[in-house]
């Protein structure tokens, strides 16, 4: 038997995203153990709910290391339960892949942590490219406070100059507002905008979108991957999503993949198993949680061992696998494996999302 | 001007829910002295339970007057299953009482329904209403609207009614209250209905624009704590006009100052006014003699 | 020799201390007594605000915050000794209580509590938005205290596990000793006659408004040092160490275990922290059970569990 | 001056209400001064003030020569003033011991520094404060409920209680407030023994309460008020002849009937 | 009308009556004297039915009481002024009174309140003030006036004349004779002994929990043991 540890943030203020990564996980560990496990053995997932708190996953982290006695580590739904496990997981010297998105969680490298979800500062790179291209050079932002807002907004300001993209409005809401018409007014009567941007997850920008619509400011409007999935264009409303962009996943535009897509396959059937176990459409976050999972069991299975360091050999070695968010190749100076490529420009039209390319 | 009247707006659409909230609180504080930290979950329920019927098939209305019903049955539940045994027991003790209910209906949500966020749709369609060059959603008049109607309904009742003052006794003095011949459990009984009962028309009236979960219960009984203290814990006045207010200060503040500080300056707000009326804005001296 | 409760009190919590560990099964088990300790820490100032002066506090976490990040952020910025900053840390909680305790000790019953809510909320907010500064909602790492180094310098070899659980429980004892010094001398029987009426409290010459503030300051210590050991074990900090969630979790530690006994406090901390532990094996069912235990625990054990419990076994009334 | 207290002209509205106007009167060391008057004349309120729980909205309190009015009830306790309460202000959850022992809060408090390292100093000053309390409920005669809790005590018990906390401060002035309430006729003549004997040790006594047999039997002098105004003044036999004070406050018979027992 | 045997409660696990045995006859006035925690509250908490009555029964109108929930007990006639008061100190005067009469909507109640406020012109005066804001007299006075409205047959007073002035003293005394007149029982608990006793028909003596003497009011006054344990003669 093969011990797997995972610590997700199954409830609490990130529930949104943990909730789908649990899920994920059991299914995956079901259907294997159902296929004959790892080289005939059979996988057993030992899963904590850390409600997002760093404090609690640190202690999880701990009780999975020396406790559970697993091989390995799946998860940190954010960026601080990551960094809370991190710590644990190198010190004990046990692989661990993370499910949140800062790149101080791989940056600088280390031996044992790796992470599946693209970098909020490559999400930038991503709509700045865009951006660019359509020729905006003034853009406003609104982030919410939470974690992902917060961190995917100082990575933007971080590099939106290289793209010789000025930022003339700056605002912010907490994830739990019901109005932000106020701070949409702001960055509409900022001087020369030519275009928003709005990272956060949760119903923040669900609402930020229907407010959009409701002060009719008309201007190119950018999401982030942090809303990559049906739920948002329910909730927003089709008709206030209508022309939002954002950059996604495979996973979203499944069926619209060229036939030849490397990913197609994977990311059809993950689909397709999702949603016929919960009713539920599958997201982004979802994704990383299966692709941290096909990578560890690729590992495990290269390996020919259940050694925590043969497994992080393995996961260093990983190369072309194919995972619902990019396509993963990992070195001893790369333990994000993903790069822009991954990212696909989507935009939503009639309801739906489409391919910008 | 019209970036003033849009502040507003938003100002009012927040306000009206936080006073929502708020007046939900008045009812059970006033019957037992107790701040039921639950009373967001009741909205919650509001929201959620209508989308689960709506989304099983209802008419809207229906849908909203079951989640209604039943929220008001599980106040009573609360009441009957858990304040009740503990009665006599310090204020304390029941406050942790009403977090450890709030834990659990929280718990319960994201078991029977799910950990997703939903909505349904506006009563009254989402084409905004222009004035001045500003826009409000109709939503957001209805919630206006029932915060209104919800604070004169309890005013009424509070200032109208014996049974309104028999609520006000209980707490004041639950032994002279039995001895004059009031049913004290009733009066808890009815109090946990009609809270509850507040608490998810506010849920139903405020989903459409703030969206719904099983976790949405704490912010909400946050600011609407925060409201109802900032008018005057009981007083129906108090939490209508601490609600608006407060959804006031952060539409402002967001919009003329810093929107990362918005909540910061609701409570300095708060400290303030405490500083200097430390019963809130309408709230009641104690008249206790030496 | 007839023990006195301060000493009983003390003993139970030292034998307690020293003796679990040698039923410890795994590593793991250090990490969970560490953290029980430092929440009783916490609890233990809720005890001298709360359970002798009769003041609620909604915001404690706020300074449990500023301990913690004084821990992270005096080392990097001004090259502090961690365990300087500690006391820095508990030094900024204490003048913050100091001078926003009168005003807003004015205030009685909820006004208080909201007014420290507010409190709390103001810090969290700092800490969440100060990117620059605090790392934001993602957090900032925290170094050594060191502590353990030195310790094996001297040929004591402790697991980091175990350092911390020695550790946190040492301080936790010192807190305790402290705590009950306080309640059966004349500044703790002062604190107790103002939580009973503010009006005689006064007549009898007690200066009621310093005698709060005093009180809200010591719990503030309190609270900073365990923010601060909190953040040195964990060697990293976010700001949901004062958030509303760890404020709250504070009151009802105290409430659930007897908030007008340390040893009570203790122990409700000690169930607030397993319980998440152990109800792990309900699954989804978790969060459902942990709020059902609260409200039993209050319905059966109204005064709490440490208190209540102790009544039915020495079978007394009053 | 050998006035110990002296009220000149002290007064207090409440929403129109003159509950007290331009009251004066002294009271010297040793001296038993009894203010009577019917139900809401303002005698409580009159003590609020002088006492320092209510800031006087005219007037003012001179202590031993020094103007004390309005001054926060805890600094007048440390000038030696000490009182109960009409409506009882006990510490229900702390025992009757610890209630009497607060009373010697002045003397036994210390720096919170010495209190949380319990310091020797801290205790022994706790020790000596608990054996003076022990003394004192004897004197009141609560010696066996010392270790009740205070909330588990009966009215009268309470009131008795209220008197050792106050005498525990070993006032210059005590301000008593209907001590004999919820007493019978035997109980309060033990009191009345004890007040007696307090005024005996110099101690000036200022006292409210409807008992007409113990006013008359113990006071030096009665201050008589009505609708807040004083409207008569005099030993007691000079007082109980006044014809308003009849009218207004004793009743003619009754006034006779409890004037003699 | 009302008969208490063998009654027994207890705070907690101190029993502090021990078998009460007593009866009041209707149109009486039967008083209870005792020192100062012999248990003369309790024992009419336990009347009222806001303390818990360990055994024993208390039979009302030929009806047992000990299971009827407190708040009925003034439907079946039995109304309390309490000792400390217990008035609504956050309502005004005149909401007092009316929660008084708050099993009744008819228009009577505004009868009685004229009744009170004439028997107490002072509460009158104060009708829209906060009763917590009233004299420690005058809310005695509203206890007892707020006890008259709810239409007892049988009325409990612990103290009653309790901070009240020598004049309104005598005056209650009065009123409870006087209600007498119209047929209503009163079971009066007095630290004024006699005044209490002068007035009533009987009498009872209470020490720690138990009824150690009983008899007619006049014997009683005459008895040494009494005038010098209690009167103080
Ligand atoms: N806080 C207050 N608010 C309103 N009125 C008040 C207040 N305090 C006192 N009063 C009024 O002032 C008057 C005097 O009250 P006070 O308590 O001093 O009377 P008293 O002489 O002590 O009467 P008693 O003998 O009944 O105790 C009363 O009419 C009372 O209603
Ligand atoms: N809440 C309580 N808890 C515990 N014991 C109590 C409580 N209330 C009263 N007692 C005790 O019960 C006994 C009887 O008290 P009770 O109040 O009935 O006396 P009482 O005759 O009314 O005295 P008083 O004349 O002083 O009012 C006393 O010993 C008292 O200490
Ligand atoms: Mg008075
Ligand atoms: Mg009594």
């Amino acid at each position: 038997e093969i011990r797997l540890g995972a610590s997700i943030s199954a409830t609490g203020p990130a529930a949104f995203l943990g909730d789908p990564e649990a899920k994920t996980l059991e299914m995956l560990v079901e259907a294997l153990n159902a296929a004959g496990g790892i080289n005939g053995e059979d996988v057993k997932l030992v899963m904590y709910d850390d409600g997002g708190d760093p404090n609690k996953a640190r202690t999880f982290a701990t009780r999975l290391v020396e406790d559970d006695e697993v091989v390995a580590i799946i998860g940190g739904t954010s960026t601080g339960t990551s960094m809370s496990i991190l710590a644990i997981a190198e010190d004990a010297e046990i692989p661990f892949i993370s499910l949140a998105g800062a790149i101080d969680i791989i940056d600088p490298v280390k031996p044992y942590t790796f992470k599946t979800p693209h970098t909020d500062r490559m999400a930038c790179q991503k709509i700045f490219e865009d951006m660019k291209a359509q020729g905006y050079t003034k853009i406003g932002m609104i982030s919410g406070t939470d974690g992902f807002g917060a961190s995917m907004q100082a990575q933007c300001k971080s590099v939106v100059a290289d793209y010789g993209i000025e930022i003339v409005a700056d605002e912010t809401y907490d994830p739990k507002d019901a109005d932000m018409t106020a701070q949409l007014t702001k960055i509409r009567n900022a001087p020369g905008v030519q275009a928003v941007l709005n990272p956060g997850f949760g119903q923040g920008p669900s609402i930020v979108t229907r407010n959009y619509k409701q002060l009719d400011i008309g201007l190119p409007f950018y999401q982030s991957h942090g809303v990559a999935s049906d739920g948002f264009i329910q909730l927003a409303g089709a008709e206030a999503a209508e022309g939002v962009r954002l950059p996604g996943t495979a996973l979203l535009v499944a069926d619209l993949l060229a036939e030849d897509d490397v990913q197609k396959p994977v990311v059809t059937a993950y689909k397709a198993a999702f949603e016929a176990k919960t009713g539920t459409p599958v997201g982004t976050f979802g994704g990383y949680a299966h692709d941290a999972f096909l990578i560890l069991t690729d590992a495990i299975a290269r390996a020919g061992s259940s050694e925590p360091a043969a497994i992080r050999d393995a996961i260093e070695a990983t190369s072309g696998l194919a995972g619902t968010t990019g396509v993963y190749t990992f070195s001893s100076t790369d333990h994000l494996g993903l790069d822009l490529s991954a990212f696909r420009m989507l935009e939503i039209r009639g309801g739906k999302w489409t391919l910008v390319e | 001007m019209s970036e003033l009247l849009q502040f507003l707006f938003s100002g009012v659409t927040i306000g009206a829910v936080y006073a929502l909230v708020a007046l939900g609180f008045t009812i059970i504080y006033n019957a037992s002295d107790v701040v039921n930290f639950a009373q967001g979950e009741f909205v919650m329920l509001g929201g959620m339970i209508t989308w689960f019927a709506h989304a099983a098939g209802l008419p809207l209305p229906l849908a909203a007057l079951i989640a209604i019903a039943a929220t008001a049955c599980l106040g009573v539940a609360m009441n009957k299953l858990m304040i009740e045994p503990a009665r006599g027991a310090p204020v304390v003790s029941l406050i942790i009482i009403t977090i450890g209910a709030s834990i659990f209906i929280e718990g319960a949500a994201q078991l029977v329904f799910d950990k997703q966020i939903h909505s349904f749709p506006a009563f009254s369609g989402d084409a905004p209403i222009r004035v001045g060059g500003a826009t409000i959603l109709p939503q957001s008049l209805w919630v206006t609207g029932g915060a209104i109607a919800v604070f004169v309904g309890l005013w009424l009742f509070f200032t109208r009614t014996l049974l309104g003052r028999a609520v006000l006794a209980t707490s004041n003095n639950r032994l002279a209250a039995q001895l004059v011949g009031i049913n004290t459990t009733f009066v808890m009984t009815l109090s946990f209905a009609l809270s509850a009962a507040i608490g998810a028309l506010a849920g139903v009236l405020a989903t459409p624009i703030t969206l719904t979960s099983y976790g949405v219960g704490i912010g909400f009984a946050l600011k609407g704590f925060a409201g109802a203290m900032l008018g005057g814990m009981g007083n129906p006045k108090g939490a209508l006009v601490g609600g608006f207010a407060i959804g006031m200060i952060e539409a402002l503040t967001a919009g003329y100052l810093s929107s990362q500080y918005k909540d910061a300056a609701a409570f300095v707000v708060i400290l303030a006014v405490l500083f200097f009326l430390p019963q809130g804005l309408f709230g009641r001296t104690s008249t206790d003699r030496v | 020799m007839k023990m006195t409760p301060k000493t009983a009190t003390l003993l139970v919590l030292a034998a307690l201390i020293a003796l679990t560990p040698f039923f410890f099964p795994s590593g793991y088990y250090y990490r969970v007594g560490a953290l029980l300790f430092v929440n009783g820490i916490a609890v233990t100032g809720m005890v001298i605000l709360t359970g002798y002066a009769g003041q609620i506090s909604l915001g404690h976490a706020g300074f449990a915050g500023i301990g913690a990040y004084a821990c992270a952020l005096a080392p990097v910025h001004w090259g502090l000794h961690p365990a300087l900053a500690v006391i820095l840390g508990a030094a900024i909680s204490a003048i913050l209580a100091f001078l926003v305790g009168r005003p807003i000790l004015r205030l009685k019953g909820y006004y208080l509590g909201v007014a420290t809510l507010g409190l709390g909320i103001l810090v969290a907010m700092v800490l969440n938005n100060e990117r620059q500064l605090t790392g934001g909602p993602d957090g900032m790492a925290v170094p050594e205290l060191g502590l353990r180094a030195l310790l094996k310098g001297w040929g004591l070899t402790l697991s980091n596990g175990e350092f911390w659980y020695f550790f946190c429980g040492l301080v936790l004892l010192v807190g305790a000793w402290l705590a009950l010094n306080l309640y059966a001398s004349p500044t703790g029987r002062a604190l107790r006659a103002l939580h009973g009426s503010e009006v005689a409290a006064r007549t009898v010459g007690i200066d009621v408004a310093r005698l709060k503030l005093q009180a809200f300051v010591i719990s503030a210590v309190y609270a900073s040092v365990s923010g601060s050991l909190l953040a040195l074990q964990n060697k990293f900090v976010t700001p949901d160490v004062a958030g509303f969630m760890h404020s709250i979790e504070m009151v009802t530690m105290a409430v659930l275990g007897g908030v007008g006994s340390v040893l009570g406090a203790i122990f409700g901390a000690g169930i607030l922290t397993l319980l998440p532990q152990v109800l792990t094996v309900f699954a989804e069912y978790e969060q459902m059970v942990l709020g059902l235990v609260m409200v039993l625990v209050m319905i059966f054990l109204r005064e709490g569990l440490l208190p209540s419990v102790l009544r039915k076994f020495r079978g007394k009334d009053e | 001056m050998s006035d110990l207290l002296s009220i000149e002209g002290l007064g207090i509205t409440f929403g129109g209400l003159k509950a007290v106007h331009d009251v004066s009167f002294r009271v010297r060391p040793g001296e038993i001064v009894s203010v009577i008057g019917p139900n809401g004349a303002g005698k409580t309120t009159l003590f609020n003030m002088i006492s320092g729980v209510y800031r006087p909205g005219a007037g003012r309190v001179v202590l031993e020569g020094d103007d004390v009015t309005g001054m926060e009830p805890h600094l007048l306790a440390r000038r030696g003033m000490s009182r109960t309460f009409q409506n009882l202000q006990i510490f229900p959850s702390m025992t009757a011991l610890e209630n009497a022992v607060t009373g010697y809060h002045l003397q036994e408090r210390g720096p919170v520094l010495a209190d949380l390292l319990g310091l020797p100093g801290a205790r022994a000053r706790a020790r000596r404060a608990e054996e003076g309390a022990r003394a004192l409920l004897a004197r009141v005669g609560l010696e066996r409920a010392a270790e009740r809790a205070a909330g588990n005590l009966s009215y009268g018990s309470l009131k008795r209680l209220e008197i050792a906390r106050a005498l525990a401060l070993e006032p210059k002035v005590l301000l008593l407030d209907e001590p004999a309430a919820g007493c019978n006729a035997v109980e309060t003549e033990e009191i009345d023994h004890l007040i007696a004997e307090v005024a005996a040790s110099g101690v000036a006594i200022l006292l409210v309460e409807h008992d007409m047999k113990m006013v008359m039997r113990i006071s030096n002098h009665i201050v008589v008020l009505d609708h807040g105004e004083k409207i008569a003044e005099g030993d007691p036999a000079t007082v109980s002849r006044n014809p308003a004070v009849i009218a207004a406050y004793l009743g003619v018979e009754e006034g006779q009937d409890h004037a003699h027992g | 009308m009302l008969t208490v045997e063998g009654l027994r409660s207890r705070y907690g696990r101190i029993e502090v009556l021990h078998g009460i045995d007593l009866e009041v006859q209707s149109g009486e006035i039967v008083t209870v004297v005792g020192a100062n925690g012999a248990g003369k509250t309790t024992l009419l908490r336990c009347l009222s039915g806001v303390q818990p009555v360990s055994s024993g029964t208390i039979t009302f109108r030929g009806e047992a009481l000990v299971p009827v929930p407190a708040y009925r007990r003034l439907a079946r006639g039995l109304a309390q002024s309490p000792e400390g008061r217990q008035i609504f100190t956050n309502l005004t005067v005149e909401e007092n009174l009316r929660l008084g009469a708050f099993l009744f909507a008819d228009d009577r109640v505004e009868k009685d309140m004229d009744d009170a406020f004439r028997m107490f012109p002072v509460l009158k005066e104060k009708r829209n003030l906060a009763a917590g804001g009233l004299s420690g007299g005058q809310q005695q006075m509203l206890a007892m006036a707020r006890a008259l409205m709810g239409r007892p047959s049988c009325l409990l007073l612990d103290e009653p004349s309790m901070g009240l002035a020598p004049i309104i003293v005598a005056q209650i005394f009065e009123v409870v004779k006087g209600i007498r007149d119209l047929g209503v029982t009163t079971l009066l608990v007095e630290q004024n002994a006699f005044g209490a006793l002068k007035i009533a028909d009987r009498g009872y003596v209470m020490e720690t929990g138990h009824i150690t003497m009983s008899g007619g009011a006049e014997e009683l006054i005459a008895d040494p043991r009494i005038r010098e344990a209690y009167l103080g003669i």
